[in-house]
C-alpha cells in the first residue's frame, strides 16, 4: 500500500495537459487528499513537451515526488522521456490499443471517439482511466465533471460520457494502483500560489490593479479581472509596466488599496515609479514574480533571483517591505498583510513569487477570510488646513482622501509638508529624516523566520520564499536518517531584523536559494551578521526538491 | 469649502512665459464650470508646464515626468465625481510619455489634458520637443533638428481622441472657452495649447503666432467629420486654426467598469467574508 | 558566403499560425531583394512574432518586448551597409513599444517594420492587444475589451511615416512583393501584416480576411496624397484595403549625420591626439 | 598676501552668472593659478537665487573655499545672502553708484549701457572689475574676451568695451584685495567633471551616444553632440530613457563603443536594458549623473544616493562594473577605463557621478591622450562557423562584428553558445556559469583605493566618488591641528575587492558620504567585511565640504 501517489502527466503544450491536471488534482481534493502539483512547460502555445505532475498524500506535501507511479502518456514521448523517474512496478497509461508490460494500453482518442467527442475529448478518458486506476470513487468524479463543464451542456454530455467510459475501460484492464485513501473527511480547495494571494488581494479589500501580461504574474490580473464585478473592483491591462505602477499610484492616491504584478523585467520598468512611492508616500503593492534572468531569461520557469534587486530597487532613499510568502497559505495571508503594511506605514511592499510558487497547487486548510486583518488606516476627520506631509508618530503623516478635504497636495519633489516644491537644505533634512524615520518600526513590525526541527541541531538549512517546502522535507528526510538539521524559512525578507537570527550565532549554516550568487546568503552576511558557511544553490530554472537539497548537503556539493 | 479658484504669487516661471495666460485661462474655466477647488485634481509629471498645478489651490498630484496620464486615469476611475486635468508639456506628453497618450486616446477616460506645447524642452534649458520644427536649433541641436515635428493632432484625430482642439496662449479668453469646454466634454479632451517660451524658443514666438493663428469661420468645419478633422489638423505653417478640431461621442473608460454603477470606487465597502467564501468555493 | 535565406525546420509555432506564411514571404523578399544572409539583421522583441529571426540564418539582435525599433534604429546608424529589418507583433509594437514607434516615425531610419498583427497577445496565451477589435473577448477580458483598436495605417499616415503599407499572411505572393517593396524603400517602412493566429483569435480568422481583403485596383489610390491615404487608412469592417496606402520621401535618418558621409560609423578609425588636443584646447 | 582667493557670485536663474563664472574661470586658469569652482542652482530658468562661487588658489583644489574674499551681487539680495560668509575685510560688488564701507559700489548697469551695451552685458562690465580688483592683468584679460565672443564680431566688440569700463571703473575706486599670484607658469584647462568626462569619451574612441535630457547628465549629450562632427559620432537624443539604452545596446551590438547617460531616474527606466545587457553580454556605458531622491527630487543638487541601486539594478544575475571618479581628472580618465572594461568583459560599466563632480570646474593638468589605453577587443579572425556565446578565457567570448561573419546572433532569452533560444536545464547551467565566470578576473582587475595621509593613523575617513576632494582637505586640516587620519577615496566600487581593504583592519573607520543611510559604510561591511565605526552623512543636497566633515568628525555628530 502506497501513502501517497505520484502522477504525470506528460503531453505537448496545447494538448490540454492543465485541463487535464486540473481535473485530477481535485478529484483528490475532494476525496480528501492533500494534494501538491507543479507543471514543466516550455515558453510556447503548441508542441515541445510539457508536463504536470501531481503528487497524492495523507499528509500535507510541498513539492513534488520524486519518482513516478503513474505516468500518463499524451504525446507517444513522455514513456520514453520519463521512463527513468518510474518507480519500480509503475504504469505508464498510453493511448493506444496495445502496450508493454508497465504500460496500461487504452486507445484513449477512439474511446473518446467513440462516446462521441473529438481528440481533444481522450483528456476526459483519460481522468476517467486515471480514476479508476487510483481506486477513485464514480461518485466523486462524475459530478466533478459535471460541473467542470457546467456552463456548456453540451461539452458536459460528452465530456462526461468519455469520463464514464475511460473508468470502464481501465477497469476493464484489471490493473491497478494500491492506493490507499487517507481516512480525512474531504474539503479542501485545490489551488495554486497565485490564486490564493489573489484571493488574499481581495479579501484585503484591493480595489484596483493595473498590469501588462507578463509570465508567470499573468494569473493575478487575469483572476482579479474576473472577480471585479463581483467585488467592485477596476482591473485594467495597462500598455506596459510603466504605466501600471502609475496607474496604481494614481489609484493609491486617490484613496483605494491598489495593486500590480508582473515578473522580473517588467518589475525593471517600474522602478521608477517604485521610488515615486516612496516620494510621495504612497501605500502600493508590486507583485515580482520572479523567473530566470537575466532579460528574457527562461520565461516558463522558476528562479528566486530578484531579491537584491527588489531591495535596493529605486534611486534616492525609501523604506520599503519586500515579502515572500512560501507555500500558497502563506500567500493567501501575505497580500492582507502587505496592503496593511503598505498602508499603515505609507510605503511601497513587494512580494516576491515565483514561478515555482505561483503554479504549484496544493490543497491548504480552507482559508479563514474572518481572521484578515483589515484596518482602514485612512484619515476620517481631516484638521484643517490638511497637510499631507505632517509629521505624524513614527513619521508616518496622516493620509486623506481628496476631495475629503481642502486639497491633497503630492509632488515628487522634495517638498514641504504641504506637498509643494522646496529648495532650501532645512526643509530637505526634515523631510529625509521624516521618511527614514519609518525604518525602526517597520523593522520592529517584520516577523520572525518559520522555523521546523530541532533547535539545537548544530546543521540549519535556510531558505525564503517557495523554498520553505522542500527545505522542510529535506530536513525531515535528513533526521530521519540520522542527520538533525533545524530548517529556516524567511517570509519576509525586508527590512531584515538582525535580532531574529540570533539563534544562529555558532551554528553551521547552509542558506539553499534559486539563484546562482546566493542573494539571501549575501544579505544576511551584511545585514544581520549571520556567518553562512555554505550555500546550496540552483539556477536551472527547475525548483528546489528535497533530493536536490540532501544530493548537495550531503555530497557537499555546492551548484 | 468654496473659496474659488486662487492663484499663488510666487511662481518659478521667467517673466514673460506663455504659462501664466495658461495658468489664467485654467482657473477662470474651472470657475467657469462651476468647480469647487477640492472636487478638481490637476494631475502633472515634470516640466515648467507641470508646476502649474503647485500655482492653484486644488488637489495635485504632481509625478513622475511622462506619467501623469496613467495615473489621471486611475484618479478618475478610483473617484469620478471627481474632475481631472493633466497639465504637461510637449516633452512630457508627446515624448516620455508618447505611449501613454496612444493608450489613452483608446481608454478615452473623461480627463482632460492640456499640452503646454511651447516646442522645446524648458526646464532642462532648451533642448528639442517632439514638437520642435524641422531644423529648430538648440545648443544640443546645434545643426538643427533632424527629426519631423509630431503634429499632435493629427495624431489625436488619427487615434480618434473624443476631443481634440488646439488653443493658444496668447488668447487668454478664448483658451479659456476651450478649457471650459474641453472639462465639460464627457470623454478624453486633448487641448494643444502653443505656449511661447520666451527663454528657450526664440522662433515660435507670440509674435510668430499672431501672425498664423485663426479659428475657422462658424460653420466652415464639421469637427464631427474625420477627414475633414484631419485635413484641418495638416493645415500649419503660413495658417494654424484654432479651436475644436475633431470631436466624437465615444463610450468612456470608466463608465465601462460594473464596479462604478453604484457609485466612486473610493467609496465601495471591503468585502464581506460571505462574499470570500463563494470566491474560495470556486476552486473545489 | 552566399548561401541563401534557410529556414530552420523547428520553430516553436502553432500548426496553421500565420507566421510560417510570413516567415516565408520575408525569405523570399530577401531573396528577391538580392541580399546576403550576413548583411541583414532581424531585429525582434518578444512575442511569437518576435521569435522569427531564429529560423533564418542571418543576423539576430532579440532583444527586449517592446525594444526592437531603437535597437534597429542605432543598428542602421552605426552601419548603414546593413539591411535591417524589423520583426515584431502588434503588443510589442503597438503596445509596450509605442513610444520607439512614434518617434521612429519621426526619425525616419531607413528600416522595414513588420508587424505580425495577430490582435492578440499570443506568447501570453491570449490577451487583447492594442488592435483587438472592441468588445474582443479574451480570458482576460473576459466582458471584451473596452478600449479602441489604434488603427496603425491611420496613426502612420498622421504621423507622417515615409512607407505604410497593409499586408496579410494568407496571401504569401503579395506580402513577399509587398515586403521586398519596402525593404528596398529608403526610410522608414512600416508593413501591418494581417496574421490569424489559430490559437487565441477565433475572430479574425483567414476566413475573416479572405471575405475582406481587396488590393485597391491600379490608378484608384494615390499614395502620396495623405489625406486620400488617410481615408484609405479608415476604410475596415467588410473592405478592408491591403497594399501601399502612403509613401512620402523624406530626409533618412542616417543620412543626415555628417559622421557617415565617409563611410559606416563602425568602420571609422579611433580619434588622433591631434583632435582631442584640440578639443582640449577649447576649454583654455 | 592671501595664498588664495574665493570669489562668489549672487544672482538670479537667467542673469548670466553661469556665463560669468566661466570667464572669470579662464581668466585665473590662464594667469596661472589652480581655480575650483562651484555653482549653486534652483530648478527653475529665470529669477530665484543662484550663486557660482570661485576658489582660486596657488596649489590645486578640489573644493568650494568657505568664506568669501570678494562677493558679487547681482541681484541686489546676494550682499544680504550672503553676507555672513564674507571674510573679514572681504569685499562686496554691488551694481550701483554708492555703497557702504565693506562695497565696492559700481553702476555695472550703467557702465554697460555707457559703454554701448544692455543689462546683460554689466556681466562683462562686472568681469572687467573683478580682474581689476584681484590685481589680474589687462593682458590676460582682453583677449580672452575676445576669444570668448569671437564668433559675433558685434558682440565682440560690447562686451570688450564693457569689461575695458569694468577694468577702468574699478581700479578708479582704489580698491583692491591682495591676492598675489602664484608663479607657476599657465596653461591649465578650466573644466567641469562632465566636460573632462566626455573628453574620456571621445579618447576611449566612444562612436555612439544616445540619452535623454536630465540634469545633471544634459551636458554629456550636449558636448558630445557638439563634437559629433569633428570626431565622427551619432549622437542622438532619445524619446525617452527606454529607447536611449535600447539604442546604445544596438550600436554596439552592431560593433563600436556605446554609451548612455541620465541620472538616476532616468536610469530607474534603463534598469531593463541593463540586464539585457547583461544578458547579450554587451558591452555599454552608462553614466548616471546623481542627484537628491527620491523620484525627482532635488533636480539640480548633488547625492551620492544611487550606489547600492547602481550595483543592484537588474532582474537576473550577472556581472558589472561600477566606477565613481573622484575629480574632474579623474572622471576623464574613468571614461576610457570603462570603455575599456566594458569591452574586454563584454559588461555593462555604469559610472557613477553627481552634479558636485559634474559641475564643478576645476584646472587638472593637461590630459595626455597618448597614454590612454584603447584596446579594440572586437575579433579580427573569426572562425567559421562563429558561435556568439563560445566561451573563451575567464568566460568571455569572442566579439564578432556582425556583417564580418555569417551571423551574429544576441538572444534576450536563454540561449546556446550559438545565441538560440533554449529550454534544457544543463545549457542554461553552462550559461549562467559561463556568464558569472567573468566575476573573478573582473575583481582582479579593480584598482585599489586612493589614499593620502599617514597609513598608521588611527583614523581613517573614507568615502567615495566625488567626496575624495572635500576628504583630502578635511584630512589636512585635521592634521594641521595635531590629528593625523589617513584618508582613502574609493573611485573603482563595484566588484569589490576584499584584499583592498586589509588596511583598515583594527582601526577607526569613518565613512563619509552625501547620502542619508550609509550605503558605502553598508557595502564595505557587507562585502569586504570592513568594520565602520561611524558615519558621517549629507544629505541636504549641499556638497559635502572640509569644514562639514571635520564639525561632524571632531562633534562626533552623525547627520
Ligand atoms: C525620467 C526623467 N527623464 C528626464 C527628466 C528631466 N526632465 C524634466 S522636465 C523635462 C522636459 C520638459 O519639457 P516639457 O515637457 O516640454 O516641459 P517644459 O519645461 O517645456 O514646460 C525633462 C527632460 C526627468 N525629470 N525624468
Ligand atoms: C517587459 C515585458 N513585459 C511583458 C513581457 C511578456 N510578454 C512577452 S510577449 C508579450 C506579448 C506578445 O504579444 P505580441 O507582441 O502581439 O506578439 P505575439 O506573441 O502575438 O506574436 C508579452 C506581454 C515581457 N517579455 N517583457
Ligand atoms: S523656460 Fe520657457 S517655458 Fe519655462 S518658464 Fe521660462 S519661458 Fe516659460
Ligand atoms: S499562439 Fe497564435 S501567434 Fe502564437 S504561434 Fe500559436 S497561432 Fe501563432
Ligand atoms: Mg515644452
Ligand atoms: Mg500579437
Amino acid at each position: 500500500m502506497l501513502y501517497e501517489l505520484n502522477l504525470k502527466l506528460g503531453g505537448e503544450a496545447g494538448q490540454g495537459l492543465q485541463a487535464l491536471g486540473l481535473l485530477l488534482g481535485r478529484l483528490y481534493a475532494r476525496a480528501g487528499c492533500h494534494v501538491f502539483a507543479n507543471q514543466d512547460n516550455e515558453s510556447r502555445i503548441r508542441g515541445g513537451h510539457n508536463s504536470y505532475q501531481l503528487r497524492v498524500a495523507s499528509r500535507p506535501v510541498y513539492t513534488m515526488g520524486e519518482a513516478i507511479d503513474l505516468l500518463v502518456d499524451l504525446d507517444g514521448e513522455s514513456r520514453r522521456i520519463h521512463a527513468p523517474e518510474l518507480v519500480p512496478g509503475g504504469l505508464v497509461l498510453v493511448d493506444s490499443a496495445s502496450g508493454g508490460p508497465r504500460e496500461v494500453a487504452l486507445p484513449l482518442t477512439e474511446i473518446a471517439r467513440a462516446a462521441g467527442g473529438r481528440e481533444i475529448h481522450r483528456n476526459s478518458v483519460a481522468a476517467g482511466a486515471v480514476a479508476a486506476l487510483t481506486g477513485q470513487d464514480r461518485d466523486t468524479l462524475f459530478p466533478l465533471i459535471d460541473e467542470t463543464f457546467a456552463a456548456d451542456p453540451a461539452a458536459r454530455a460528452i465530456n462526461s460520457a468519455c469520463a464514464r467510459a475511460g473508468y470502464r475501460a481501465a477497469l476493464e484492464t484489471g490493473k491497478s494502483l494500491p492506493f490507499a485513501l487517507p481516512s480525512r473527511p474531504a474539503g479542501r480547495p485545490y489551488l495554486n500560489g497565485h490564486e490564493a494571494l489573489s484571493l488574499g488581494c481581495l479579501a484585503a479589500g484591493c480595489k484596483f490593479m493595473a498590469a501588462y501580461p507578463m509570465s508567470p504574474s499573468t494569473l493575478i490580473i487575469t483572476y482579479l479581472s474576473g472577480q471585479a464585478d463581483a467585488f467592485g473592483l477596476v482591473v485594467e491591462q495597462a500598455e506596459d509596466e510603466v504605466a501600471a505602477i502609475n496607474m496604481a499610484l494614481g489609484a493609491s492616491y486617490a484613496g483605494v488599496r491598489a495593486l500590480t504584478a508582473t515578473s522580473g523585467g517588467g518589475f525593471a520598468l517600474m522602478v521608477e515609479g517604485l521610488s515615486l512611492a516612496g516620494m510621495l508616500e504612497l501605500p502600493v503593492v508590486v507583485v515580482i514574480a520572479q523567473r530566470p534572468g537575466p532579460a528574457t531569461g527562461l520565461p516558463t520557469r522558476t528562479e528566486q533571483g530578484d531579491l537584491l534587486f527588489a531591495i535596493g530597487a529605486g534611486h534616492g532613499e525609501f523604506p520599503r517591505f519586500v515579502l515572500a510568502p512560501a507555500t500558497a497559505a502563506e500567500a493567501f495571508a501575505a497580500a492582507p498583510r502587505a496592503f496593511d503594511l503598505a498602508e499603515r506605514f505609507q510605503v511601497p511592499v513587494i512580494i516576491l513569487t515565483d514561478q515555482h510558487l505561483a503554479e504549484s497547487y496544493l490543497t491548504p486548510e480552507p482559508f479563514d477570510f474572518s481572521r484578515v486583518n483589515v484596518t482602514d488606516y485612512r484619515l476620517k476627520q481631516a484638521a484643517s488646513p490638511y497637510h499631507r506631509y505632517d509629521p505624524g508618530p513614527d513619521g508616518v503623516s496622516p493620509l486623506a482622501v481628496p476631495g475629503t478635504v481642502d486639497a491633497v497636495v503630492v509632488d515628487s519633489d522634495e517638498h514641504d509638508a504641504r506637498g509643494h516644491i522646496i529648495e532650501d537644505a532645512a526643509t530637505r533634512n526634515a523631510m529625509v529624516a521624516k521618511r527614514l524615520a519609518r525604518i525602526p518600526a517597520m523593522r520592529a513590525m517584520v516577523s520572525p523566520p518559520l522555523r521546523q526541527g530541532p533547535p539545537e541541531a548544530e546543521d540549519v538549512l535556510l531558505g525564503w520564499g517557495s523554498g520553505w517546502g522542500a527545505l522542510c522535507e529535506a530536513g525531515e528526510k535528513l533526521a530521519a536518517a540520522g542527520r538533525p538539521v533545524e530548517v529556516w524559512g524567511l517570509q519576509e525578507v525586508w527590512p531584515l531584523n538582525p535580532e531574529h537570527f540570533a539563534p544562529l550565532s555558532g551554528r553551521r549554516v547552509t542558506v539553499v536559494e534559486s539563484n546562482a550568487t546566493g542573494q539571501m546568503a549575501r544579505l544576511l552576511s551584511g545585514w544581520a551578521a549571520v556567518r553562512v558557511a555554505r550555500g546550496i544553490n540552483r539556477y536551472d530554472g527547475r525548483p528546489l526538491s528535497a533530493a536536490y537539497i540532501i544530493r548537495h548537503f550531503e555530497g557537499g556539493e555546492t551548484a | 469649502m468654496t473659496k474659488g479658484f486662487q492663484l499663488t504669487e510666487e511662481t518659478a516661471w521667467c517673466p514673460g512665459c506663455g504659462n501664466f495666460a495658461i495658468r489664467q485661462a485654467v482657473a477662470q474655466a474651472l470657475g467657469r464650470c462651476e468647480l469647487e477647488p477640492n472636487r478638481v485634481v490637476l494631475v502633472s509629471g515634470i516640466g515648467q508646464a507641470a508646476k502649474l498645478p503647485h500655482y492653484i489651490n486644488t488637489n495635485i498630484f504632481n509625478g513622475l515626468h511622462g506619467r501623469a496620464v496613467p495615473a489621471a486615469t486611475a484618479i478618475k476611475a478610483v473617484n469620478h465625481d471627481l474632475t481631472v486635468l493633466v497639465t504637461t508639456g510637449d516633452g512630457d506628453c508627446y515624448g516620455e510619455g508618447g505611449n501613454h497618450l496612444l493608450h489613452a486616446f483608446r481608454r478615452n477616460p473623461d480627463i482632460t489634458i492640456l499640452v503646454h506645447d511651447n516646442q522645446v524642452y524648458g526646464l532642462t534649458k532648451g533642448q528639442a520637443s517632439p514638437t520642435s520644427e524641422y531644423g529648430f536649433v538648440t545648443k544640443l541641436q546645434s545643426h538643427g533638428v533632424k527629426n519631423e515635428p509630431l503634429n499632435p493632432v493629427a495624431l489625436a484625430v488619427a487615434m480618434d481622441a473624443s476631443l481634440v482642439a488646439r488653443g493658444f496662449a496668447g488668447d487668454i479668453q478664448g483658451l479659456a472657452a476651450l478649457i471650459a469646454l474641453a472639462v465639460k466634454h464627457r470623454g478624453l479632451s486633448l487641448v494643444d495649447i502653443r505656449q511661447p517660451c520666451v527663454s528657450f524658443n526664440k522662433l515660435n514666438t507670440y509674435a510668430w503666432y499672431r501672425e498664423r493663428v485663426y479659428y475657422p469661420e462658424e460653420g466652415t468645419h464639421d469637427p464631427s467629420d474625420r477627414v475633414a478633422a484631419f485635413r484641418l489638423a495638416l493645415t500649419w505653417g503660413d495658417r494654424i486654426p484654432l479651436g475644436v478640431i475633431y470631436r466624437r461621442e465615444r463610450p468612456v473608460f470608466e463608465e465601462q467598469f460594473a464596479a462604478l454603477t453604484e457609485g466612486t470606487l473610493v467609496s465601495r465597502p471591503y468585502p464581506g467574508t460571505a462574499l470570500l467564501e463563494k470566491a474560495l468555493a470556486a476552486f473545489y
